[in-house]
């Protein structure tokens, strides 16, 4: 029988030699081009890393493949980013051209390190989850289509680009900090199957789930009952109890936030903050989508100083200056009425007309 | 199993950007539950509309976690993704790889699954995408005996994960690798046998760059830190003002501190060392020249989390600064000294940056009895609500005796 | 009446800043309750205590508001301040007086209380402090045979304040004083006559340096602002470059938009109209060159208060800009609408802003039909928990029938 | 009978010629020394406001004291400020030099413009009000006796300084957004007269008072009870109800915020911030709390750049810093647990040794 709790596979046996010579020693990193990068150590010794964008949701010809580039390239070893692109460990300088010129040839995108667009941290979808808003999957692959020159280059961008993907608001993709954010929302108050309800859920449990108390008991059903106006759709009632349908294909789609960031450069961490309401959800190639991230990344570009990133441009143009600038309308959607609203409004005259 | 048209996932075969209907169509080849998972999928894009049923509950052996149970909605029409669970394991700290070991695992999922995976799922985990309820257990078995293991879900701890640190990074302020691998084998019951109000996060990220987001997307975030000067190397410093680099715009003057001056004769900078926040802004702009200090360690953030229910969270500071060394006994037992009071006082899907916004942090300081710095907040309270505790007030009854 | 010694008060009287005991001392001689209520306030001194009870419901005929009934818990040892009540009286706007009428106030003071008053109330009254139940209405008559009249109290509209505003101030942008004496008037009746859910404020100030702090301390805040250029006198500019003022430093480094730029050569300054906020950090700081642009009007605010319940709140856009001419129908419609919407949905001792917070500035700004505006918000919302309009969304039942 | 609703007395007609003639044509004003301004109408015409510090509770004497001088100098009219102070309004230059040598020789202290300590505002105390905490004039009174000098001059500090007090949590001092805020503070729960409470209260309007829900019926005793650990002492409740005595002299004092302003001039307003959370009720002369002011306003004075006010130079040096250098130490008081808290914490690595 299989043994339980061994834990991950020992990291280190997996490092190339040239890590494990090295490792805690790097001084110093130098961009060759985009998604080429060299790193050098307290010894003299260097380290290629050449980034290849990836659609993270891979078959095994794919991973194979990818294996083969590394057996002939990088003496068999190769990683991950945090953000699922694949990065080609080169110990030997003289491999790095060879591989740039395979790479190419079959057509893998190199790139996504520097002032660019790194791929897009995005989550299931109709792939693979139960209360998606939208695919996953589908979108990235479109908006990456459309700005595929700025993951290829990196000096077309004021910074780097993030752009995180979540299909519903638990937003697994993380997307609340992002430098873009394109996130699947519902828009109506769950569907309750009362036949249901008592039988395949706790019903208790059900309305301690909902954060705006909008789920009441139904003792006559044996159910629950939704007070409409206090729903935001936020599908929590959904997770505790199927019966409870959230997906609404008329009415869900996908809403836009931009200007959140995690590193701490220059500036803290923060959130991504809500710019467009809502999309249509028109697959295949979510049109209006790509058509919105690209107007923002373009204003954005025109308009930022050089390693300004998104919410740094937006925190010193000011929020009305992004919404004449990018030609978005701002509506009552946009002004918060969650729990810490308050110290969203503005509380000064200093403003722009 | 279904052959259909898929006019539209077709679509997604076009432009640069490697697709995963490509992926797809090519696992499919090869196995028919991923014939039918294109099927489902084309269905769902003619209908805007996901057509997955919530997950049951399924699992192996002696584990809690580490499967997600997912079923088609319609499995008459798609009988071989009826049942298309995933299961998640944990990858080796830093995601690096040797070919053959990545060669085994597409092996192994080959004989046991639908060949789809994600490289990597967002928090960190090999995501092996979709197989049948039997073949669980032997696809856990064979992964166990080719030495990986199951990761987190539910309500448990979740597959830590850490930046490539002193891997691949000159700025690692502490070994990511080794404390994520350390934490995640200390902590194997917590993650495969999920008993907490809800789920529990760490990242590992070796300086302020912050590479995996831990700031945002763990509940415990640990971020490499120093506390002595950061590191000019002068000469260096030179050379980048030779090159034209605009030192003082790009640097000194984006500085959010105003810490650095630059002398434009000398072209040598400095730095007021008291005032830095260590933010690697001027680092980041100048690698060859600017290092972080020699006092290494981490400061320790708490809270960070995703939108439900309180809406989102970043993580806040609870330790400015802990050297981190193996064994890391302190960390640990801090780590135990909060996971005890989260288990104790937390709601059900209550997230433990909930449960502090709910009962304080004065409460939660005394409990897990950490000293209260202004490191801690970005500025004090405004409101005059502020709790005394009973040895800090006299009491009318104890005054009058 | 009670005779003694005040060690502790007579420590006040030393120091050089004007003694509020001299003062008590002074009016003791003429009026009895005053030497009560020194004789209490040592009590108080003495056992760090008030000694005053809960105002019971006083007032004077026709009248809900304008007296603070107060009641003295040692009755028997201080007769004279058994009953203690003051009086808000109406303050002309700006508090602007002439000897005659003050003059005439102290005589009618002197007649029917204690003599002692607050010179303002911080709400901007003049607080006649301290007098007895059955004198509440002769001094009512006698104020408003002089003609005064009552300020506010309870849960109704507070007495309107103003700043100088164009009477001394170069920098009004509306007349400040006008608009205070005319909604003062138009809304005597809610003023005089609580029925709401709580308290409500109105404070004008000329601009946004806001020297009534209308931001923090009213519910509308009405503050003084223009839509045009500021405008610079070059000539002045140059007057104070000369006289030595580093305006770089003090001036254009210090704008928080950096829409200021200053020529060191010419001597000129010039401003990016479009960038600039109207702080008035430059106009403050060089006054005889730079000034507000020709177009003003007002910025609208809601919500300013302070802790009870929610934590205090500073008042946020709800109009950028409004122009303010008499009669002022514009902003009074809008009052209306706020006070309705208020009226209906508040609840006891929710102010408006704490309502708002409740029920979303969604609601509100459709209740009250405003249009929402990027300038309402700091910034937007950064959780998804977007309500949706009825009219919005497609029902299911519309669309499959 | 009198007449009702007639509304405040005509501002207009109580405004000195010089003014009605220039109403709204002002150009500038000067400085002419601390405490003496001269406004300048586009006519040319110039008015001199001479301004006085008021304990603002005044007897009848000091009233008419005042329309003495502003009869002799200022045909009569005299203003009070925003913050209590009295303004003598001449429009005869010749009468400013002979006006302020009177000012002098009576002892009224002239000040409180510019960068200035300006009058104190503040609130009832122990003379009328029936939730304080601590006295308000007594306190103001010791110190601005104190900070006298800072007054009188508007050279020794870096920007202007307005003190704010109020005697309980209501704040009617408006303390909530002042450099320095002193504020009285209760600190244990109330103490019920079981026997009272359903003689002279409401009861559901006294358990929807507390803030924190922390009041519950108690059937029983025809009473309510309170749920200590949830107290935070706000008084609510004693105000809607007599019989939850609220004043415990054994604990009440003082606390002290800092770091508020209300002007939109370079940076937008906002709150005074928790400094010290307890100083003692030293009547009558509070000690501590001159001494902890005193403290605060020399640091400051020594360590701002010039224009910097309170809150701009915490936020330049930081809040760690502020502790460091007034010497006042941080506690868990400090950190905030009440519904906007969130925000307040650090979110980003970026702090300070
Ligand atoms: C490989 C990776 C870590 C890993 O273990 O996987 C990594 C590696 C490096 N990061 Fe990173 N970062 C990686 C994700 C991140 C993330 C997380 C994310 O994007 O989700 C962040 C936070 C992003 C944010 O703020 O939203 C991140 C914020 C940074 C920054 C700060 C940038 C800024 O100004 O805000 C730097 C410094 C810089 O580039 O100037 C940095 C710098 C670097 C350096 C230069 C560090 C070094 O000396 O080796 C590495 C190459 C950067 C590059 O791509 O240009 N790395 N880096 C991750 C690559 C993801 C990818 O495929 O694109
Ligand atoms: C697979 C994955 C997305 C992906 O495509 O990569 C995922 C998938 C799901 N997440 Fe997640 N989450 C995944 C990473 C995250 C992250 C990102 C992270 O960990 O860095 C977050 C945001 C960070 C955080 O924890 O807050 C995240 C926040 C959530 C939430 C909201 C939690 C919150 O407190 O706000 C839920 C809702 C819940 O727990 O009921 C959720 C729930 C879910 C569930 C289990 C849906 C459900 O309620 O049953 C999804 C199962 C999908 C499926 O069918 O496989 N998932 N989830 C990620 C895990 C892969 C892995 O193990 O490597
Ligand atoms: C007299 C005055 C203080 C003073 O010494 O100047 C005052 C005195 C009282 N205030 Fe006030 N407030 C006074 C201006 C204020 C202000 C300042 C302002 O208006 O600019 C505020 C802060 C701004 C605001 O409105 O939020 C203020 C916020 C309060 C509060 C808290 C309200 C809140 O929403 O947070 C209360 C509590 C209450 O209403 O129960 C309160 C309650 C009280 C009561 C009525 C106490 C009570 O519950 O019975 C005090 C009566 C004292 C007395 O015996 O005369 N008072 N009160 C001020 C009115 C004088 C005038 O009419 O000119
Ligand atoms: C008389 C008065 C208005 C009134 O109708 O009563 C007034 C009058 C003037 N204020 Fe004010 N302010 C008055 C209260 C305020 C307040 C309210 C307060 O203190 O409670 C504020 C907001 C304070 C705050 O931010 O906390 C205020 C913030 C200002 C500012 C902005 C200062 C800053 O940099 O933050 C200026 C501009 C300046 O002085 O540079 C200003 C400027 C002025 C000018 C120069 C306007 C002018 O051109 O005449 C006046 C003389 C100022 C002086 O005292 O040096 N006034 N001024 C108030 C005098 C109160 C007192 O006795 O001290
Ligand atoms: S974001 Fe929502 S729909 Fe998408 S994978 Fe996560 S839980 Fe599922
Ligand atoms: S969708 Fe969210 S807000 Fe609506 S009822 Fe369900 S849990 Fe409550
Ligand atoms: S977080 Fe810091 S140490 Fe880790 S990879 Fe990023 S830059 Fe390097
Ligand atoms: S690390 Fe950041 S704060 Fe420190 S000197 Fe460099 S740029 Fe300034
Ligand atoms: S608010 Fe503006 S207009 Fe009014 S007195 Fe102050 S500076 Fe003058
Ligand atoms: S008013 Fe303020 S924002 Fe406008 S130019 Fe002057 S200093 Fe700058
Ligand atoms: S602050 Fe409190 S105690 Fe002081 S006057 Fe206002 S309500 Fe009364
Ligand atoms: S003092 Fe305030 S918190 Fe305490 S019981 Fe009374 S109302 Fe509630």
């Amino acid at each position: 029988m299989s043994r339980t709790d061994l834990g991950p596979p020992d990291y280190k046996e997996m490092l190339p030699p040239v890590i494990k010579e090295n490792y805690g020693q790097w001084l110093y990193h130098e961009y060759l081009k985009p998604g080429v990068m060299k790193h050098v150590s307290e010894k003299g010794d260097a380290l290629y890393t050449i980034r290849i964008g990836s659609p993270r949701l891979v078959g095994l010809d794919t991973v194979r493949e990818l294996c083969d580039l590394a057996d002939k390239y990088c003496d068999g070893y190769l990683r991950f980013t945090s953000r699922h692109n694949v990065e080609l460990l080169v110990s030997n300088e003289a491999n790095v051209d060879p591989l740039l010129a395979e790479l190419k040839q079959k057509g893998m995108p190199v790139g996504g390190t520097g002032n660019s667009i790194s791929n897009i941290v995005h989550t299931q979808g109709w792939i693979h989850c139960h209360t998606p808003a939208t695919d996953a999957s589908g979108i990235v692959k479109a908006v990456m289509d459309d700005l595929y020159d700025y993951f290829t280059h990196d000096d077309l961008l004021p910074a780097r680009l993030r752009v995180a993907m979540a299909c519903c608001l638990n937003m697994c993709g993380a997307v609340h900090c992002s430098d873009i954010a394109i996130l699947g929302i519902h828009r109506t108050p769950p569907r309750i199957d009362h036949t249901k309800v008592s039988k395949v859920c706790e019903i208790p449990t059900v309305i301690a789930s909902c954060p705006t108390a909008a789920i009441k008991p139904d003792p006559k059903n044996k159910s629950v009952k939704v007070t409409e106006e206090k729903c935001m759709y936020c599908g929590n009632c959904y997770t505790m109890c199927p019966a409870m349908e959230i997906m609404d294909p008329l009415n869900d789609g996908i809403a836009i936030l931009v200007g959140g960031k995690v590193s701490n450069s220059r500036t803290a961490p923060g959130f991504s903050r809500l710019a467009i309401p809502f999309l249509p959800n028109n697959a295949p190639r979510w049109p209006e989508v790509t058509e919105a991230v690209r107007n923002i990344v373009e204003t954005w570009a025109k308009d930022a100083k050089k390693g300004e990133r998104m919410g740094e441009w937006i925190s010193r143009i000011g929020w009305e200056r992004f919404f004449d600038r990018t030609g978005i309308p701002f509506t009552d959607k946009h002004i918060d009425d969650y729990i810490f609203s308050i110290p969203t409004f503005r509380t000064t005259t200093n403003f722009k007309w | 199993m279904t052959e259909r048209k898929t006019p539209m996932l077709d679509e997604l075969e076009k432009g640069p950007w490697p697709s995963f209907v490509t992926d797809l169509k090519r696992a499919a080849e090869k196995n028919d539950s991923v014939k039918d998972l294109i099927a489902q999928l084309e269905q769902s894009y003619e209908e805007k509309k996901g057509h997955w049923k919530h997950g049951g509950i399924v699992g192996v052996r002696g584990y809690g976690a580490g499967v997600i149970g997912r079923y088609s909605d319609e499995p008459e029409k798609y009988p071989n993704i009826a049942e298309f669970h995933t299961l998640r394991i944990n990858s080796p700290a830093g995601w690096f790889y040797d070919t053959k070991t990545l060669r085994n695992v597409c092996d192994m999922w080959e004989e046991h699954g639908s060949g789809l995976l994600n490289l990597h799922g967002t928090t960190g985990d090999i995501i092996l995408l979709g197989t049948k309820t039997n073949e669980l257990q032997p696809t856990f078995d064979a992964f166990s005996d080719a030495g990986f293991d199951l990761g987190g879900s539910g309500s448990g701890l979740r597959s830590p994960s850490a930046c490539c640190g002193p891997a691949r990074c000159e700025w690692a302020c502490y070994d990511t690798l080794d404390v994520c691998d350390n934490l995640t084998h200390e902590y194997q019951d917590e993650m495969h046998r999920p008993m907490w109000p809800y789920k529990f996060k760490f990242k590992f990220s070796g300086c302020p760059n912050d590479c995996v987001a831990s700031i945002a997307r763990s509940d415990l975030s640990v971020i490499g830190t120093w506390r002595d000067t950061l590191r000019i190397n002068q000469e260096e410093i030179k050379n980048y003002a030779n090159s034209g680099m605009d030192i003082q715009g790009r640097v000194c003057e984006k500085c959010p501190t105003k810490a650095l001056t630059f002398n434009s004769e000398t072209k040598e900078l400095f730095v007021k060392a008291e005032d830095c926040t260590r933010c690697m802004h001027c680092i980041n702009v100048l690698p060859k020249a600017v290092r972080p200090g020699k006092e290494k360690g981490a400061t320790l953030m708490i809270g960070g989390k995703s939108t439900i229910l309180r809406s989102a969270f970043l993580s806040w500071v609870i330790v400015p600064f802990m050297p981190l060394e193996a064994p890391y006994t302190e960390l640990k037992d801090l780590i135990a000294r909060i996971w005890e009071w989260w288990d104790e006082h937390g709601k059900t899907r209550e997230r433990i940056g909930e449960l502090i916004y709910r009962l304080g942090m004065g409460n939660f300081l005394r409990a897990v009895d950490l000293p209260p710095v202004p490191q801690m907040v970005k500025e004090p309270r405004a409101n005059p609500y502020i709790f005394w505790q009973a040895d800090e007030v006299i009491k009318a009854d104890e005054a009058t005796k």
